[in-house]
């Protein structure tokens, strides 16, 4: 979570944008210089999905940085609707009530911040999907 | 090939009046000592957090100019979690191409040089900063995904899954190098203070500082040796377990496995990377020493600890006994097995075995390299 | 024996907009995009500031794994300034060893990543931090005292020295690769900005970001090649110019070029590191290419420049117009020297050069590496 | 400066002590687990003489850190009366009347400070010798 870091990478984290490869057809999060599956690239950027469900979750008690006054802090593995999975954090969640197989959507919320400048680090979480069948 | 010629070990701890190069001193001061020595070809250094922390640039150079005796070249190698082992494999090889007689390769590193917070962001970065490390997921979060996941597919209770560190305990308290000598049970595992639920304090490694030097020698070098380095196999992994098609597969892993043609009957030793209990179940699976969602069940039946049915895995207590400093961890692995195969292990020892493998992983397994280590 | 068999170079600049990643891609998949691969076997990264700016271990599987093709094996290689050159080092006995055919030698490293005084900060980690480090010497410091010592010991004025930089200007403007693309006079560099008196901002490298590949093959692999890779000498050098009994002398240079048994007058082609201009002063003469005290004047009558006397020295313009993003530069040394060879450099090139080496130091000599390559 | 690595080394710093090998009879500052010279690890402590002459001596204007804003910076090479050299920090230094070998001796002051803890770390510099001949 260094900030220069950060920064090149905001327009894919704050829109949510993954990459699909154009010769084997699988979608990955975040773009990456070559398609993790075949190495190609032949990449396109595409909006993904914002609903998904959760695979797996976890309460995090041993956060680092400064983060820490923030613990603890939901974390889950979500697979959205077309199948590309995205390791996150929770939001909105009451940690009792999470549980396999629950639908999740994507927010826009305040990941951190970087401790020397003050700066905001925005970036996707996932909330219990509202109106969720 | 190349011979195991002597180790040096600190014990594992919070070494706080020490620095990383004082305690790469002691460590390789420890594994020269009783070996005549003219020249040492390579001083490889192996250590990840200290970049970090101590700020020092071309640390080797300056270990190896303060081991009093004459080096001709020296540089660190980094690999995260799995820079030990990366060490061994360009040291086996320097020895291969004759480009060295003697190495000495010397891990390092300090967990306890900040507060833990601190540390743990550090040691953070170990998974890919710029996807699944965006989050302060610590180095427990993506491993309590994978353990839950675990416990759904196969049906493997937490408990169960306590006698992982029950057994590294048990094995811990008999090595003097050993960070964490005392017994606990399954139900202090389960209640233990959770780090990221499911995985509590007890599953996890402890902070500590440690430094592990060990002296390779070449076929041509006469003396005593305690073990033969006869392969290292590596392979590098998916960014992320969101990237894999099953998470709970460490590709790299069994990806070396197949390459080495390991078979689990043939190891007598093993010491594996268990950073957390879910890592250690999922490797002992993935080498083929447990069919898959069974590694628990085996570990909680005696199967891996003196006298049990498969081989003596992490005799040294593991990463989590023994301690996980991090570069140093690898090196610690290749000189406990060597000690195994040579019958100078100062705790439990096999009986009389014959070959031994050290394997290690990076995070999640973005990085795994098996050492395949034979007996004298 | 290896083989240079491609490079992919990126201009060292400020390119805020590119991760030391991304860099990395660059570099690397200009090498490769010409070679038919199916497997590279191991992918060696040196680079040394990125472990303190972007913080992620493991780096190099990182950047293996990102290259859409198959790696075996990937680690980081780190020793200061001569991170490149030591994997270099690495790379060449990996080949002689028979454990690798193909090895992809990635150097990168971002000079611009944050503030200026905040990257001084982090580069004068190059010198020992348990002495001379401690103060606020930056990097510049301690060159500035051996600068000073040496115009008092040899009467050798400010204005001749100037020609150095002189020349590495008038080199670097030709080479496309190059961060500085302008001509400068000694007039002009006397009265630039001091950065540590009597050095001024033209005696000194730009702050700018780079990566450089190459790929290195076995004797066993066909294709066309560059260059041949013949040897790489390597040796470490006192922690501080205060405890040599000469502050003046490299000895771990000059301890290579001996081992080498460099002939000056065999040496078609050479880069050599010149972090200011008395870096570069110093080991013109400790590689005996010039006597002591006379380097600047042979450099002001145009000795290493094409059509001089002597070998043509740093025609990619040198640390100090090509730029110097630390673990980088020796993998653009070697590409460069490789190019030279092959008739291929996109600057000042060298008639029929046989024969050409690149030096590389950190600090003011912790540790020193030469490495010899020969056309085909 | 990071404040372990700076700590850990504070008493030599503080009292200016040096290492006498009793096997090549050389002293380097500061202490090191072995001889940089012979690589013996049969060394013993000794104070350092407070007095030496400026071999070289530069003015640095790039001074890295929070310390920029004490920048110029003047540093020296300094030969001590008993032959062991030192690079440090100068003080109490007029930058046009420095030059090679006047007179200088250390005194105790501060190098710096730590930006994160406000830790104030200090060390020797040399000013010139003051009732120098
Ligand atoms: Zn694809
Ligand atoms: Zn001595």
């Amino acid at each position: 979570m260094v900030l220069p870091v950060w920064w090149r990478k905001r327009i894919p984290r704050y829109r949510f944008v993954g990459a699909l490869c154009k010769d084997c057809g699988r979608i990955h999060y975040p773009p990456r210089n070559a398609c993790p599956y075949c190495g190609s690239r032949n990449l396109e950027l595409v909006p993904l999905p914002r609903r998904g469900v959760l695979e797996s979750y976890s309460i995090v008690y041993s956060v680092p940085g400064d983060n820490r006054l923030n613990a603890p802090l939901p974390i889950g593995l979500v697979r959205l609707e077309n199948g590309v999975r995205v390791v996150a954090e929770l939001t909105d969640v009451v940690p009792e009530k999470l549980e396999k197989g629950i639908e999740v959507e994507a927010v826009i919320r305040r990941i951190g911040e970087d401790g020397e400048t003050g700066t905001i680090l925005y970036g996707v979480k996932f909330r219990p999907a509202l109106g969720r069948k | 090939m190349a011979y195991v010629t002597s180790v040096g070990l600190v014990r594992v701890d919070r070494n706080y009046y020490k620095s990383p190069r004082d305690l790469a001193f002691e460590a390789a001061s420890k594994a020269i000592e009783d070996v005549k020595l003219d020249t040492i070809d390579y001083v490889i250094v192996t250590s990840s957090l200290t970049y970090l922390q101590a700020s020092q640039f071309d640390l080797a150079a300056y270990i190896a100019r303060e081991l009093g005796v004459n080096v001709r070249s020296a540089f660190t190698v980094e690999a995260g979690e799995n820079s030990g082992l990366a060490g061994v494999e360009v040291a086996l090889n320097l020895i291969r191409s004759h480009a060295a007689e003697r190495i000495l390769l010397v891990g390092v590193d300090k967990l306890t040089e900040y507060i833990s917070n601190r540390t743990y962001k550090m040691i953070q970065a170990i998974y890919d900063t710029e996807s699944d490390a965006v989050y302060n997921v610590g180095h427990a979060g993506p491993m309590a995904l994978l353990m839950r996941l675990y416990m759904d597919r196969y049906g493997v209770d937490r408990e169960t899954l306590a006698h992982w560190p029950v057994m590294m305990h048990t094995h811990g308290k008999e090595n003097p190098y050993a960070m964490l000598r005392f017994k606990v049970t399954p139900d202090k595992v389960v209640n233990a203070m959770p780090i990221a639920e499911p995985i509590t304090l007890l599953d996890a490694y402890p902070l500590g500082d440690g430094a592990a030097a060990v002296l390779l020698s070449s076929e041509d070098q006469g003396g005593d040796h305690l073990a033969k380095l006869s392969e290292v196999y590596s392979s590098i992994g998916f960014q992320s377990i969101a990237l894999r098609d099953d998470p709970l597969s460490f590709e790299a892993v069994g990806q070396i496995a197949r390459e080495a043609g390991l078979n689990p009957e043939d190891i007598d030793v093993a010491e594996i990377h268990d950073s957390f209990t879910i890592t250690g179940i999922l490797l002992l699976e993935e080498l083929g020493f447990a069919p898959r969602g069974k590694a628990a069940e085996m570990v909680a039946e005696g199967a891996f600890t003196k006298g049990g049915s498969g081989p003596l895995v992490n005799a040294s207590g593991g990463l989590k006994a023994r301690g996980h400093p991090k570069g140093a961890t690898g090196v610690y692995m290749l000189a406990e097995v060597a000690m195994q195969l040579a019958g100078t292990f100062p705790g439990i020892r096999a009986d009389s075995p014959r070959k031994g493998i050290a394997v290690g992983v990076n995070a999640h397994g973005s990085s795994a390299r098996l050492a395949f280590l034979e007996a004298l």
